[in-house]
């Protein structure tokens, strides 16, 4: 953990005291703007924000979570320049990371939120249970509590993985904790949503950047998650997107057709209703994504992924058992048809039994 | 929460097996109400077969008698080219054939989506120009009423919001998925209690009006 | 049991069949368009490829295309760095890798010289104040160490 | 005594509700391709006389009281009620300006019949009181007279005794045990009687065993015209117990389109069982006889001439090849018309129309595609087989000035028989 006491110095005079050049710099700019998914054309002006940026403090609070989120970021080995960031941020608070315990971890956490009052950045992993606080508690703080008051004093919070952002799996029906997403319960502070199961990790460090370089939070899409990376469905980037137009399509993950690389709609892809960046950015250092290793987009980004119907049924199967319920329904018809049958029988059986004999005498009408 | 794929889980979920519970019990009571009413039994010595002549008018009528494509080709055409044109969006799209398999279990061919949007194109355009004609035509504008013009959008939504989420024109795409899938649900829906029934009446009119002619020896 | 390594890879067909996906020839179209304006305008242009949706191949394809020129530099600094010239003049490589040798960064420069390859003014300035500093030193000359060295950064 | 009322007439209406019709109504989408088969609408362009539009006021009945979702409707109050206003509004429609021709039945797309429905609806009109007063005037003579245009008997009796002056030749009445009993229509008796004559000449010649019946030589039905099968069911009845008691195998249907309707297709029905005798049209019987070889005839009609189908026997009787056998045996030039057979275009007469004097300017109006279709053969002759078409025919060519015969293709036979030995 960075030591918050001594004074803060900006990113520039970090990298300069740590040796590094200004080709070096420039280096470091160009890999985050292509992190941050902005133009090469930016770099002068990522340059110069991140000349000047000061390391923010930033608190990382794990609720209903299964530190997927944070293995994603973390991996297992050694630095990258998504780890360049977080050395020039101060993480002063991660319960998996840190090396405090106890009541040492959470006086640490308070110390960081008493002297950053006001600047520093909760990052949240894990859904928040309300049914009962006793579900999930840290060091017997309810994550409700906690989530309140960390965040009273914060300038953002960054809902990391779709736990954090949607509710995830602990939302999945029928939520028996009933969890809820940070955003449900934190209302007045800007809450960015980097959703994923988990976030793919470059997409955390982007967002972690771009409040660096910018000090400020990206522009969201509806979701709250930032437009760069969540602007472009997974289908509209997928390289596999022409076998859709052209209708060519596997059918089982042994046919030709997954064996050619063509479309996985038809075996469940959520790729067209999901909005992500895989398909550009890719995983594990862009060696591959799902699609690409020959499996559907599972649609993780996006709000209840897990209820949203099979993962292999394709995206226009309702949800239902329409054989079961055609079933259900025509039987139910039958029995009303039956009915609606007898009684229009009846109808026209009444009627012919009020028949009176029409003669030649009472063609007139009544005067 | 209310993001669009809550709007899409919605639809596929709850609204879709509302709608077709209106779909299927609607439909199978018309068709009892129908066929339950009967019809006397006639007395009078046939001059020919009826099941027959039902069964090959219910196939004859589907080409146009040569007098009224003569004096209405605009019909006749409209409705051929839109009749398939729906058919072949709604039966050889991969989406739909891969819906249409989770409940049949049986699958065919796909087209090409280049192919499917061409004939949504032209499904939509004649729809529209259909839709003119009715207003504009004496006979068409005389019969029709709000219902009329209700099966026509019932008929249209589907196509031009098919065709919106195929080309991902309103973001996200989940709600105009959605959006879809609703037009569909709103078809369905409004499948018992108009004159969309006729796709499910019309083989039984045909073939009592064929068995009807047939008895006194015409093919009708 | 077989160990993970020992698993073997197959590519189960030649680089230019598996570019199917047709994402490297609009790439190709862009350069083209970007080296006219250079000779027009001097306006260089430079290509992120994280932003394309390459499939299998398609990298490789693009990469093969433009080939290999006369010019290739290795850059050290955060990490080893490869930028090189393609066989088409003014279309460059720019390649950067951690200390980890994982790629940071691949980026098209249709330029004259990349610019991180000139000299920046901030270590310019460096450059003269540390070899002032030693000459100003009587011994400096004649020390074995590299004072570059210690401006390397590992971890 | 009873009298006709709104109530009675719904009633009416829902007894006619069955099955085809409900069919018939849950498919129509109101594409119009109907209109374009009546020639009430063709020749005037006035959409109310499309034929599905004939049909608003059984249609309301139902929707409303015959389908489930139509009773929730009414229930609630969103049901446009069927009233006598509605009904008066409707009859011209469905009196004046349908033939119950059935050519909007040939084309619907969905397989509509339309005029099935038509003939239906018409016994709700009656029950409440909006028939057209010529065709009251026309079902109480025949109720009570005995014919529609007020002929009894012994004006059958004053022609036969005419025919047998002139010609020698017998003509039976009342003959028990004869094989065949002859209806014939009061247009024949009284502007056609040539047709009787011809009978006789044709039967003696074929040797075929017929008779008329004093009490039953009426084949027209009103009540069918005007849609009450109350009265054509008692129409009908005369002739059954003719025929009964005279014990005939046989009764033939005279040259008029809904004599042959009446009695061959509707009459079991009306009465409510079988008969113990066969209906045959004349045509069907003439052409019985010349396959078999008994109808000699000599010399052949050079004239250029066409046949004009009648509805009720041709479309809605399936006598479709008869008239054209009959008629290669004696005409040389004889030519189809642009429309005919089953797809033929009505004389504009029928369905009791020419028995609604309201209606005669109407007729005569949509009688233009008659002519335009006779304009295009340039014939010499028309040939027909139904009297009430032959009257309107020539009623129509008078109308538009034109000269043309009209011949009955029975008498045109019997023109050719080839006397045996005077």
């Amino acid at each position: 953990m960075a030591d918050s006491k001594t004074e803060p110095k900006t990113l520039g005079e970090s990298l300069r005291q740590q040796g590094v050049s200004r080709r070096g710099f420039l280096k470091f700019c160009t890999a985050t703007a292509s992190m941050m998914a902005l133009p090469p054309a930016m770099v002068p002006a990522i340059a110069e924000a991140l000349e000047k940026a000061r390391r923010p403090s930033v608190i990382w609070l794990s609720f209903q979570e299964c530190t997927g989120c944070t293995e994603s970021l973390t991996r297992a080995h050694a630095p990258t320049i998504e780890n360049l960031i977080f050395d020039h941020i101060s993480l002063d608070y991660h319960h998996t990371l840190q090396a405090a315990a106890g009541e040492g971890a959470e006086a640490a956490r308070e110390a960081a939120m008493h002297e950053n009052h006001g600047k520093y950045i909760v990052v949240v992993d894990g859904s928040i249970p309300l049914k009962d606080p006793g579900f999930s508690t840290i060091a017997g703080i309810s994550n409700l509590d906690m989530l309140k008051e960390t965040v009273a004093g914060a300038a953002a919070v960054i809902a990391v993985g779709s736990c954090a952002a949607f509710g995830g799996l602990p939302h999945a029906s029928p939520n028996p904790t009933g969890a809820v997403s940070v955003s449900e319960i934190i209302k007045d502070k800007p809450v960015v949503n980097v959703s994923g199961c988990p976030p793919i990790p470059t997409v955390i460090t982007g967002v972690l950047a771009h409040f660096l370089t910018f000090g400020g939070l990206p522009e969201l899409d509806d979701l709250g998650r930032p437009k760069v990376f969540y602007g472009q469905s997974i289908h509209d980037r997928c390289y596999r997107r022409p076998f859709y137009d052209k209708g060519l399509f596997a059918e089982t993950f042994d046919d030709e057709g997954a064996r050619k690389g063509w479309c996985l709609y038809r075996m469940g892809c959520k790729g067209p209703m999901t909005y992500n960046a895989c398909a550009t950015t890719k995983w594990n250092q862009g060696t591959s994504w799902p699609v690409e290793s020959g499996h559907g987009c599972l649609g993780c980004s996006e709000p209840n992924f897990w209820d949203g119907g099979g993962f292999y049924n394709a995206i226009s199967i309702p949800d239902g058992d329409i054989a079961r319920n055609v079933g259900l329904g025509a039987v139910a018809g039958v029995a009303v048809g039956a009915a609606a049958g007898m009684l229009n029988r009846n109808a026209k059986a009444d009627a012919v039994a009020r028949h009176e004999t029409v003669t030649v005498d009472d063609l007139e009408k009544t005067s | 929460m209310s993001s669009p794929i809550d709007f899409l889980l919605w639809v596929k979920g709850p609204a879709f097996d509302i709608a077709l519970a209106v779909f299927v019990i609607g439909i199978v009571v018309r068709l009892l109400e129908i066929v339950l009413l009967g019809r006397k039994q006639d007395l009078a010595e046939p001059k020919g077969e009826e099941f027959g002549p039902g069964l090959r008018t219910i196939v004859t009528r589907t080409l146009p008698e040569a007098g009224s494509f003569k004096q209405s080709p605009f019909t006749v055409i409209g409705g051929y080219i839109w009749h398939i044109g729906f058919l072949i969006c709604l039966l050889f799209f991969v989406p739909h054939i891969e819906l249409l398999h989770s409940v049949l279990g049986i699958k065919w061919p796909g087209l090409s989506n280049h192919i499917v949007d061409a004939v949504a194109v032209v499904t939509m355009a004649t729809l529209v120009a259909m839709l003119i004609d009715r207003i504009t035509h004496s006979v068409k504008r005389f019969l029709s009423g709000p219902e009329d013009y209700l099966v026509w959008l019932a008929a249209f939504l589907p196509i031009v919001t098919g065709y919106l989420a195929y080309h991902r024109v309103l973001v996200p795409y989940p709600l105009v998925l959605g959006i879809h899938i609703l037009s569909i649900e709103f078809l369905m829906i409004l499948f018992p209690f108009t004159k969309l029934m006729h796709t499910f009446t019309f083989p039984l009119a045909r073939w009592y009006n064929g068995a009807m002619a047939g008895r006194r020896g015409v093919q009708s | 049991m077989q160990k993970l390594q020992d698993i073997d890879i197959r590519v189960e067909a030649p680089v230019d069949q598996l570019a199917q996906h047709g994402n490297a020839v609009p790439v190709l179209h862009e350069i083209l368009h970007a080296l006219r304006r250079l000779g027009e305008t001097e306006e260089s242009t430079t290509i992120d490829l994280r932003s394309i949706p390459f499939g299998p191949g398609d990298e490789e394809l693009l990469l093969d295309v433009l080939g290999r020129g006369e010019v290739a530099v290795k850059l050290e600094t955060l990490g080893a760095s490869e930028i090189y010239e393609t066989a088409y003049a003014g279309v460059w490589i720019v390649d950067h890798r951690n200390t980890e040798g994982e790629r940071i960064a691949l980026q098209i420069e249709i330029t004259r010289v990349p610019e991180i390859l000139l000299t920046q003014l901030a270590d310019l300035t460096d450059s003269i104040s540390r070899l002032e500093n030693r000459l100003r030193t009587p011994d400096g000359v004649a020390s074995q160490s590299n004072p570059m060295s210690g401006r390397r950064r590992d971890g | 005594m009873s009298k006709a009322t709104l109530e009675r007439g719904l009633n009416a209406l829902r007894e006619e509700i069955d099955a085809p019709v409900a069919a018939f109504f849950s498919s129509c989408v109101n594409c119009g391709l109907c209109a374009e088969a009546c020639l009430f609408y063709t020749e005037t362009g006035d959409p109310r006389y499309t034929p599905i539009n004939k049909l608003e006021p059984l249609r309301r009945i139902w929707e409303q009281e015959f389908t489930l979702w139509g009773r929730i409707k009414k229930a609630l109050g969103l049901a446009q009620p069927v009233t006598d206003e509605l009904l008066q509004e409707w009859e011209p429609l469905v009196y004046d300006a349908c033939s119950l021709c059935g050519r909007c039945s040939m084309v619907c797309p969905v397989g509509n019949d339309i005029a099935y429905m038509i003939r239906k609806e018409r016994e709700g009109f009656v029950a409440s009181g909006n028939a057209p007063e010529g065709m009251k005037g026309a079902s109480t003579r025949a109720i009570k007279v005995g014919s529609p245009m007020g002929v009894k008997f012994h004006a059958v009796q004053a022609q036969i005794r005419h025919i047998e002056a002139d010609t020698g030749l017998e003509v039976p009445v009342d003959v028990e045990g004869a094989d065949y009993l002859a209806l014939l229509s009061s247009m024949e008796i009284m502007n056609f009687p040539e047709y009787i004559e011809a009978l006789a000449r044709i039967f003696k010649q074929a040797g075929v065993s017929w008779t008329l019946c004093s009490e039953a030589f009426e084949a027209t039905n009103a009540g069918i015209q005007i849609g009450s099968s109350d009265i054509a069911a008692e129409l009908v009845e005369r002739v059954v117990k003719g025929a009964e008691k005279l014990k005939v195998k046989y009764v033939i249907s005279p040259e008029c389109g809904h004599a042959y309707t009446a009695i061959r297709w509707e009459g079991p029905n009306l009465i409510g069982r079988r008969y113990p005798f066969k209906v045959v049209h004349i045509l069907e019987l003439l052409d019985e006889l010349r396959a078999a070889g008994r109808l000699k005839t000599q010399g052949m009609d050079e004239a250029r001439l066409t046949f004009h189908d009648p509805c009720q026997i041709v479309r809605k009787g399936g006598v479709l090849e008869p008239p054209r056998n009959l008629l290669k045996q004696v005409a040389a030039n004889f030519v189809e018309m642009s429309d005919h057979r089953e797809m033929n275009w009505c004389c504009g007469g029928g369905g009791g129309v020419s028995a609604n004097e309201r209606a005669d300017e109407l007729r005569l109006k949509v009688f233009a595609r008659k002519k335009s279709q006779l304009d295009e053969l340039n014939v010499d002759k028309l040939v027909t087989a139904c009297a009430n078409c032959r009257l309107m025919l020539e009623d129509g060519l008078e109308e538009y000035r034109v000269e043309l015969p009209v011949v009955g293709l029975t008498e045109m036979l019997a023109e050719h028989l080839v006397e045996d030995s005077e």
